[in-house]
């Protein structure tokens, strides 16, 4: 149950993360709402692997390695999403320089202010 | 073999160097950069050779030691050996071409392109579906990065817009491997595509969807019509070194890893990938058409080919193990192109398309602009031939006739755009800016030029090595003509004579080989070529890029009559088009003409294409290749269409009317000795063309309709209103189009009359027509060189001054309108014996209407430039050039012996007949010639008719011994005198009358159905590409709406 | 002289520049010769049957006297059974009929048209103006006396003379021929310069040749 | 049908017959005409005199080489035309040259003069000459369609383009002519001969004074009278092919001479009672009345 | 307003999709194969203690190889993208210093907080945490030191070399592994040691090291290029 209500945050979170992007102007708006996003997307990966029950993938005292197959959640999505956090930092870090690079060319941070290039 | 992993190391541990250099040792920087890249460059170079030459496995890499599907693995086989080198080269290229550019912004700019270059690698080489989704990320985020390298500030925009379209595409990407992942238990590729096949009906449910989205975000990737508004930005504004990496590199990565991904969807979700492909293939094509821009016109056209190869992949349910040979085939042909293409146009200075007439005046990089588009228009002997070729075989096999319809109709717009945009550079006025002549830019587009020409020599050997086809590229007339490209720097009166040795060598060495149909075909050819270049000694200094077209086209034509088999006839249809294109546009104002020629051509050519896959689909021959010949083995209900496909491709070459208003422009603008040849000679291809299609397929009903039947109105009214136009000319050499259009209706007609007299008529024709028709196009184009211009009313009285134009033009227009003595009359004479034989008189009296009416417009070329009244700054003409002359007086005894002796062409052509017709022949018992209704003695006419002109003229000499000679304006005025020549020459719409009586039936209204569907294509892609608002929000919501819209449909089906 | 006739400078579409000279360059220059008849004579006697039973007429009326011509076409009239008809054309006439007064203006005119008619070739003087200018004897743009510009072979006299004169006047016309006597062309030639200064004494505005073919 | 010498004799003297044929019924024609019109007309004998004249004449200009040969053309050309088909059916005498070739040969031999007069009417460098030439030949290609489909009519009813078989498919009685067995092509035919005939209503061309006599403007002396030659001989030619493909042909001359003489007749019938038409109403007459008849003759066989 | 109707219909659609796939997830009730593998054999084959940390470092090594590169990337570029903004403006570079509060604070935690950061990349493969949380603290840390000193200009220089230095040595270790034992990456070409042990799971310490390292050092790239656009 906790999966699925992670899972549905996650979605809703991306489902917020693109309303907001799709819809501000302003360009800081969007790369937040695009950070918003990719957690949403962060959360329902890790709900995916989640499984009632088990514990983190880590061995110790109380997961043995000859019982860790039964006793720890799948730990594939906890790597991976150690990779999309990693990467979506970098591309939020990315946008953030392009904006305000953006900025200091049109001093305005409206989206619509930067079609010179159409068609 | 070095393993494959150093290409990924190796460009990592380089970018992490340059951290350690000192900011201001870019060169030393450089230098790393360009080492790392030489090295990826070897290493895949290395296995591509292995793979190539000794047939080396694919091999697999495994990482942390692990087997996969545990650990990452990658593979290196054939084609990640062929993509990531091409991937790597346009690295290194590209590393040069922006030299400049990276030195300018230091060592950091470098990592970059190396990191670049690495993901597109890994994208190809991985076989893990996250680790592709890092690469992808990393790919991302360096072509923003690289986007900075431009000097065009508008990058930035660009740049800022890809990043959020990427945002989303990641998270769609990410959704969807996640949930795949879920379903399958694992993230390897190959162990996905095993455990989707065991899945279970409920859990293939939620994994569809979960490979929707990762086939949505990879080909997103693809930049997807009309979801792709920032890659165009892209292209656009970045660096044309970068677009190169953009368009070649990163397509060919995306591409392949949309293929891996196919592999695991199968088979379901081919037929969603070409409909996106073909929809990309075609709207970008059509969008790309009102684009005045070069990079974002290369920006559409890479996005069409990536759309079409990602169709091609579609078809993989069908192509089965020719995907690949089709697919990379034409991918490489893009890549090469695209890359060299965008490295040029960093050499130029102007945005606009216009722009690139700066490249006029350096003809090596001339010879690379129409290297790269015919490579990418996929004309022979280049790669995208090939693929062509086979990719419409098999889509026509399997009937799935819509879509090679569209490849088709997409391909053609293409080159429409492609070559209006050649001929821009080749014609416009030259911008003021020169072209820059970076060394290593230069060597950039150099080697891609060298890669395109050794890729057409790779692919004509592979398709050698598959389908035991011999090598385009290495056939003799090609090689003939391309060797004229290393020559070009001789003197022209040289190529020349090398020129006219070649063509009458081959003649000499090959004569035997033809049947007498051929032989009348390949002395015109040949021979007739070599007359007409006769001509072209007048030319002076080196006359670049005319000898290697003309010879490129007479190249065309020779192995057109010496194909025996389908595809054979196709390559050297399209060569001989590709050659009289770039002859005809040579001419001074020649640009859209020659551009409408090509887009028609081009439009015949895939006709004919669809024709013979059509056939070879219908059992024929398992193979598009096959003997001409058997074509006649056709069945119903196919073969009436293949009839059809093909005849019509045929008449676009013979300007078949509705098909006919590329020719006019075509003609009449191309330079004095060219006009004869793509009159005189290469109409004679399509004629050709058609002589081979009737001969094996015979007569041909659709819908209860008679195709001859068709053909023989076509043809008839081709000639009535191709002489009709022809009347209304002021330009003689637009007349003399016209009339070719005319005489080739006179042509068609006797080929569709499919009788022996008919065939022989059309023979007739292709003979005379070459002989009088190239002899008016030289007289009349030597007058326009020395008077400056074509409008005949600006001209007459020269016949003092240029007798022997006058005579040859006398001659010519004799024979031309049949009058007897001389040859036109026996075509006359044939044609109404032909024509008894049929039981279609309707279209043979509209044919009767149009007899007399080419003498109106013939007695009006004669007229308005020999006789009436000389003008005042024509007083001081010479006549024609010396070697314009010569040939028009070779044609003035061919036409007389030819009259006399019309048996000499005619006799064996007529024996050779009745293996078509045994009936209706003709007899030749001595000098006369008899048939079933009359008889004809062109000895005796001859001799008759001059006697008596002999005689009478002798006696009005006597008669008239005291004449005084006169001078122009010593004419009865109405006691008056004439004040101006100008004024007193009555020749500027001299058939008034006769416009006012028949000028409805001269409506362009050809011109107009044509100018209407380009009007009307481009208003569209006009109005349609306004959604590309520039906006990248906008872009956004068009990448998600492209998803839902997408989605609807695979759901919906 | 009218501009169109002046010396002009024209450039060749090669670019060469030469001087164009209308009147020596678009007219024939040559002068009128003396034309021998035949040289047997009774082929000469014969030509001359001929001519004088074939009479063209140059269709150009210069004064009130061509509409005394028209009615010879007329049933009433009838000339067409002389042998007489009318041409358009001064290329094929064999005789000009000045039909009445003649002004300076239409005299360049009709030298022009005389000149351009083909030997041999014959004047009438229709009507007095011919003769002596008649009513207009004092005019300051008419000629007095046709002779003195173009060589009259017959004046028929009257003002105006009716279409019966005229036909007799062909019938003399006739017998002068026959006789060998209609030799107007030769004269014209033989006095040429003569001709030509009395013509360009009253032809002010003199603008082409002096003779025109 | 071969050749031998003796057919230049016999040729010569068909050309000599059918000249003096041709200059009197010009001149009865005229004649004829002229008793229309309440007149007397020229003598019968007045072509003679204007021909003799002419040939007579003294002095004579040249405008160049096309010059001389326009009125060459236009006289070989009758004259050609003339020799190419047979002037009496059944006799070797006078078959002249048609061994040379057959209807198709006379039918495009009739362009020889044509070109070679509109050629010399150009070299004269006369605009009105120009114009008169332009207007010949835009009116000929129309009046000349309904006889080439006439003349096809008549080849697909007799299976051959020999002139001298088609003659002898309509022996055996008038009622065997082509005139009867055809009518529509014949109609068709007769309405076209009025075009090239230059005689009103379709004498544009010629217009005398507007564009003072066309083509022949500047032609004069001996041009001139080669000129006139091929006018007696010309229409002549051309009729002896309607006598041949339509009426019969002749087997003996006074049948020659009647059947030519009456189909000139028709030219001359139209031609006084009709007012002039321009080129374009011309055109169009032809293309609305005689082709679809001729068209007609051909779809119906 | 039309704009955002239409997004919210797309939204709505895409909420779909996503519900879709909500409703078709289902837990798995046990790990799936590759999971199992893991959980079987990572003690065994890498002697890391931390699974997760073994995949990230070993089993998807390349994965984060991409990873640091990517960072090393964004590093890159924003240093492009600020430097070509940057030149335009040199001069202006007054600021206000940062209060005594945050100075002082500063050098307390400071070194505590880099610590604390080199602890969590060591011991990354025992523990929750590791390269990237530690290299992120880190650079937390130098956060830290631009907000109180914003005047001193941040040695990029060293920042510079570390990030290279620990780059090419993890490349480096990645063709040892190449070398030495099963492939790229493979951390076995040191000894694994004993499970839980600090030296132990072979390279995975030292490569993590590298990361924390790399990551931190990107990380304050970052940091102190975003810092210079402050006075805008």
């Amino acid at each position: 149950m906790i999966a699925y209500l992670a899972m549905a945050t996650g979605f809703l979170l991306i489902l917020i993360g693109f309303y907001g992007a799709l819809t501000n102007r302003n360009l800081l708006r969007m790369i937040v709402a695009f950070t918003i996003a990719d957690s949403g997307v962060n959360l329902v990966i890790v709900a995916v692997g989640y499984m009632r029950g088990r514990t983190a993938p880590i061995l110790d005292a109380t997961v043995p390695a000859a019982d860790a197959a039964a006793r720890i959640i799948d730990p594939v999505p906890q790597a991976l999403v150690l990779t999309a956090i990693v990467i979506g930092v970098g591309v939020t870090a990315l946008m953030l320089a392009y904006a305000y690079r953006l900025y200091e060319k049109k001093r305005s941070l409206d989206i619509a202010k930067f079609m010179d290039l159409k068609w | 073999m070095v393993n494959a992993l150093f290409i990924i190391a190796a460009a990592l541990a380089a970018a992490f160097l340059l951290g350690l250099l000192k900011e201001q040792w870019r060169g030393a920087a450089y230098a790393v950069t360009l080492v790392a890249l030489g090295f990826m460059t070897w290493i895949s170079a290395d296995w591509a050779w292995a793979f190539a030459m000794n047939g080396a496995a694919p091999v697999d890499i495994f990482t942390a030691g692990t087997e996969p599907p545990f650990a990452i693995n990658l593979r290196m086989g054939r084609p990640e050996a062929v993509l990531t080198l091409i991937v790597n080269l346009t690295g290194l290229l590209s590393a040069l071409a922006m030299k400049d550019a990276l030195l300018a912004l230091g060592r950091r700019a470098m990592a970059v392109l190396l990191v670049a270059t690495m993901a597109f690698c890994g994208i190809i080489l991985t076989r893990d579906i996250f680790n592709l989704f890092v690469f992808f990320e990393l790919a991302a985020i360096s072509t923003a990065g690289l986007i900075l390298l431009s000097d065009d500030d508008r990058a930035l925009s660009a740049g800022f817009k890809y990043l959020i379209v990427s945002q989303v595409i990641s998270v769609f990407l990410l959704i969807g491997i996640i949930f795949a992942y879920h379903a399958t238990g694992t993230l390897n590729i190959d162990g996905m595509a095993d455990a989707a096949q065991a899945l279970l009906p409920g859990g293939m449910q939620a994994f569809a969807l979960a490979f929707f989205l990762m086939f949505m975000a990879l080909v997103a990737e693809l930049k997807p019509f009309p979801a792709n508004g920032w890659a165009l930005d892209i292209y656009e504004s970045a660096h044309p070194a970068y677009s190169a990496i953009f368009s070649a590199a990163a397509g060919t990565a995306s591409l392949y890893a949309v293929d891996k991904l196919l592999l695991i969807g199968g088979a379901a979700w081919l037929p969603a990938a070409t409909g996106i492909g073909i929809v990309t293939f075609v709207g970008a094509n059509l969008l790309a058409l009102p684009q005045t821009k070069d990079r974002r016109l290369l920006g559409y056209s890479s996005v069409a080919q990536i759309g079409l190869i990602l169709a091609v992949l579609g078809q993989r349910d069908v192509l089965g193990d020719l995907t690949s040979f089709i697919a990379l085939g034409l991918l490489v042909a893009h890549s090469v192109a695209k890359a060299g293409l965008y490295w040029l146009s960093g050499l130029i200075a102007g945005r606009e398309l216009t722009a690139w007439a700066a490249l006029r005046g350096h003809p090596l990089m001339v010879f690379a602009f129409a290297t790269f588009l015919c490579l990418l228009v996929g004309l022979p002997p280049f790669p995208g031939f090939y693929a062509k070729w086979e990719l419409a075989r098999v889509l026509a096999a399997e009937g799935r006739l819509a879509l090679l319809a569209a490849i088709l109709f997409g391909a053609l717009v293409e080159a429409g755009y492609l070559f209006r945009w050649f001929g821009h550079a080749i014609k416009r006025d030259k911008p003021a800016e020169e072209i820059s002549c970076a060394p290593f830019s230069v060597a950039a587009v150099c080697i891609a030029v060298v890669a395109g020409w050794a890729l057409g020599l790779l692919w004509g050997e592979m398709a050698g090595f598959l389908f035991g086809r011999s090598n385009l590229l290495l056939a003799l007339p090609l090689l003939f003509a391309l060797a004229f490209l290393l020559l070009d720097f001789l003197p022209a009166w040289l190529k020349n004579t090398l020129a006219i040795a070649g063509l009458a060598g081959f003649f000499a060495l090959t004569w035997t080989e033809y049947d007498p149909l051929r032989l009348i075909f390949a002395i015109i050819f040949t021979l007739g070529g070599a007359i007409v270049l006769l001509a072209s000694f007048s030319a002076h200094g080196r006359r670049i890029g005319f000898y290697p077209a003309a010879m490129l086209m007479y190249a065309g034509m020779v192995m057109l009559i010496r194909a025996t088999d389908t595809f054979d006839f196709f390559a050297a249809w399209e060569l001989l088009t590709v050659g009289s294109y770039f002859l005809i546009l040579r001419g001074k104002h020649s640009e859209p003409h020659a551009l409408s020629y090509l887009v028609f051509s081009l439009g015949g050519a895939f006709l004919i294409l669809m024709g013979f896959a059509l056939a070879a689909g219908s059992g024929v021959s398992p193979r598009l290749t096959f003997d001409i010949a058997s074509l006649s083995q056709l069945a119903q209900p196919v073969a009436p269409w293949v009839f059809l496909l093909l005849a019509i491709g045929f008449m676009t070459k013979t300007a078949a009317i509705g098909l006919h208003i590329w020719l006019p422009g075509a003609h009449a603008e191309a330079e004095t000795d060219v006009s004869p040849m793509v009159s005189g000679i290469l109409l004679k291809a399509g004629l050709y063309g058609l002589f081979v299609l009737l001969m094996s397929m015979g007569k041909q009903q659709l819908y209860g309709v008679e195709l001859t039947t068709l053909m023989l109105w076509i043809g008839a009214l081709t000639a009535l209103l191709g002489n009709l136009m022809a009347i209304f000319q002021e330009d003689a050499k637009r007349l003399l189009a016209y009339s070719s259009i005319g005489q080739m209706g006179y042509a068609l007609f006797g080929l569709a009359l499919m009788n022996h007299l008919g065939w022989l008529m059309a023979l007739m024709f292709v003979i005379n027509h070459y002989i009088y028709k190239s002899m008016l196009f030289l007289a009349v184009g030597g007058v326009a060189k020395r008077t400056g211009t074509r409008a005949m009313y600006q001209m007459g009285g020269l016949i003092t001054l240029m007798p022997l134009s006058f005579i040859a033009v006398l001659i010519g227009i004799i024979a031309m309108s049949g009058v007897p003595p001389l040859s036109g009359f026996g075509g006359r004479w044939i044609f109404y014996n032909a024509i008894l034989d049929t039981d279609q008189r309707l279209p043979m009296i509209i044919l009767f209407f149009s007899g007399p009416i080419a003498f109106l417009y013939l007695f009006r070329l004669i007229h308005t430039i020999f006789l009436g009244q000389l003008k005042d700054e024509h007083r001081k003409l010479k006549e024609a050039p010396f070697w314009v002359v010569v040939p028009q007086m070779i044609y003035v005894v061919l036409l007389l012996a030819f009259a006399v002796v019309p048996g000499i062409a005619l006799r064996r052509v007529d024996e050779y007949m009745n293996q078509f017709f045994p009936e209706g022949g003709l007899d030749w018992s001595g000098l006369l010639i008899t048939s079933n209704y009359g008889y004809w003695n062109p000895v005796a006419i001859m001799i008759i008719v001059g006697c008596i002109f002999m005689t009478l003229f002798g006696w009005l000499l006597f008669v008239n011994r005291r004449a005084q000679k006169v001078k122009q304006f010593n004419i009865v005025f109405a006691a008056e005198r004439p004040y101006r020549p100008e004024t007193t020459h009555f020749a500027w719409n001299f058939f008034a009358p006769y416009r006012k009586a028949l000028g409805f039936l001269v409506q362009p209204f050809a011109t107009r159905f044509w100018d209407a569907v380009t009007g009307s294509l481009h208003a569209a892609a006009d109005f349609t590409r306004r959604f590309y608002t520039g906006n990248g929000q906008t872009y956004a919501i068009q990448l998600v709406g492209f998803v839902v819209v997408v989605f609807l449909l695979a759901r919906g089906i | 002289m009218k501009p169109e006739l002046m010396k002009r400078m024209v450039k060749g579409p090669d670019g060469l520049e030469f001087e164009v000279e209308p009147l020596r360059d678009y007219y024939c220059e040559a002068a009128p010769t003396v034309m021998p008849g035949a040289y047997i004579k009774i082929v000469e006697d014969l030509f001359n049957w001929a001519r004088s039973e074939s009479i063209w007429i140059l269709g150009f009326g210069t004064g009130c006297g061509a509409i005394e011509m028209r009615p010879l076409m007329t049933p009433r009239f009838d000339a067409y059974r002389y042998g007489v008809q009318w041409r358009p054309t001064p290329r094929q006439a064999n005789l000009f009929i000045i039909s009445g007064y003649l002004s300076v203006k239409t005299l360049k005119r009709a030298i022009r048209s005389y000149e351009q008619m083909q030997s041999p070739k014959y004047v009438i003087g229709l009507g007095s103006c011919t003769i002596n200018g008649g009513m207009y004897w004092d005019s300051y743009n008419t000629i007095k006396r046709l002779d003195d510009y173009l060589p009259v072979d017959l004046y028929i006299a009257g003002c105006m003379p009716r279409p019966e004169a005229l036909l007799a006047g062909f019938e003399d016309l006739k017998k002068i021929i026959r006789a060998g006597k209609g030799e107007g062309a030769n004269q014209y030639a033989a006095n040429f310069d003569w001709y030509k200064a009395n013509q360009k004494k009253v032809i002010h505005d003199w603008d082409m040749p002096d003779y025109n073919w | 049908m071969d050749f031998d010498w003796m057919k230049v004799p016999y040729a010569l003297l068909t050309l000599f017959i059918v000249f003096n044929f041709g200059l009197l019924q010009t001149a009865l024609i005229q004649k004829i005409a002229a008793r229309v019109g309440r007149r007397h007309g020229i003598p019968v004998w007045q072509n003679y005199i204007d021909l003799i004249k002419n040939y007579g004449q003294r002095s004579s200009i040249t405008h160049g080489v096309m010059f001389y040969l326009g009125p060459v053309f236009r006289l070989s050309g009758g004259v050609g035309l003339l020799l190419f088909v047979p002037s009496l059916y059944g006799s070797e005498m006078f078959s002249n040259f048609s061994f040379a070739g057959d209807l198709i040969l006379a039918l495009y031999f009739v362009f020889f003069g044509t070109l070679g007069m509109a050629l010399g009417a150009g070299e004269s460098g006369h605009p009105h000459a120009a114009i008169g030439v332009s207007r010949g030949l835009a009116q000929v290609t129309a009046a000349e369609l309904p006889f080439a489909l006439a003349v096809f009519s008549v080849a697909l009813q007799y299976q051959t383009l020999s002139v001298t078989e088609i003659v002898a498919a309509q022996q055996g009685g008038f009622l065997n002519w082509t005139v009867f067995t055809n009518p529509l092509a014949v109609t068709a035919a007769m309405l076209s001969f009025l075009g090239s005939m230059m005689r009103p209503p379709f004498d544009v061309v010629l217009a005398p004074q507007e564009i003072p006599i066309g083509p022949p403007t500047e032609y004069h002396s001996s041009y001139l009278a080669l000129m006139q030659t091929n006018r007696a001989i010309f229409p002549v030619a051309k009729i002896v092919i309607y006598m041949n493909l339509f009426f019969g042909g002749a087997t003996i001359w006074p049948e020659f001479f009647l059947k030519v003489f009456c189909i000139y007749l028709w030219s001359a019938f139209v031609g006084v009672v009709f007012p002039r038409f321009r080129v374009e109403q011309s055109i169009r007459w032809f293309l609305i009345w005689a082709v679809p008849i001729g068209v007609l003759s051909i779809l119906i066989l | 307003m039309i704009k955002r109707v239409s997004v919210l219909l797309l939204l709505l659609a895409v909420g779909a999709i996503f519900a879709t796939l909500l409703a078709g997830y289902e837990a798995d009730p046990e790990l799936n194969l590759t999971a199992r593998y893991y959980a079987d054999r990572t003690a065994a084959d890498i002697g890391a203690a931390n699974i997760v940390t073994a995949i990230v470092v070993t089993y998807r090594g390349l994965d984060t190889l991409g990873e640091v590169t990517v960072l090393f990337l964004s590093a890159a570029i924003l240093g492009l993208v600020l430097a070509q903004g940057r030149k335009r403006e040199q001069a202006r570079r007054e600021r206000v210093p940062a209060g005594e509060l945050l100075t002082t604070g500063t050098r307390i935690l400071a070194p505590l907080i880099m610590l604390l950061g080199v602890h969590v990349f060591v011991n990354g493969h025992l523990t929750p945490g590791g390269g990237f949380q530690g290299g992120a603290i880190v650079a937390s840390g130098v956060l830290l030191l631009l907000l109180a000193d914003p005047v001193k200009h941040f040695a990029h220089g060293l920042i510079a070399a570390v990030e290279s230095l620990a780059g090419i040595f993890y490349v480096a270790i990645g063709l040892l592994g190449l070398l030495l034992a099963g492939g790229f990456l493979d951390n076995r070409f040191l000894p694994t040691g004993e499970l839980g042990a600090l030296f132990s799971a072979g390279a995975i310490p030292l490569i993590y090291s590298l990361i924390g390292l790399k990551v931190g050092a990107e990380f304050s790239a970052i940091l102190a290029d975003l810092s210079d656009t402050e006075e805008l």
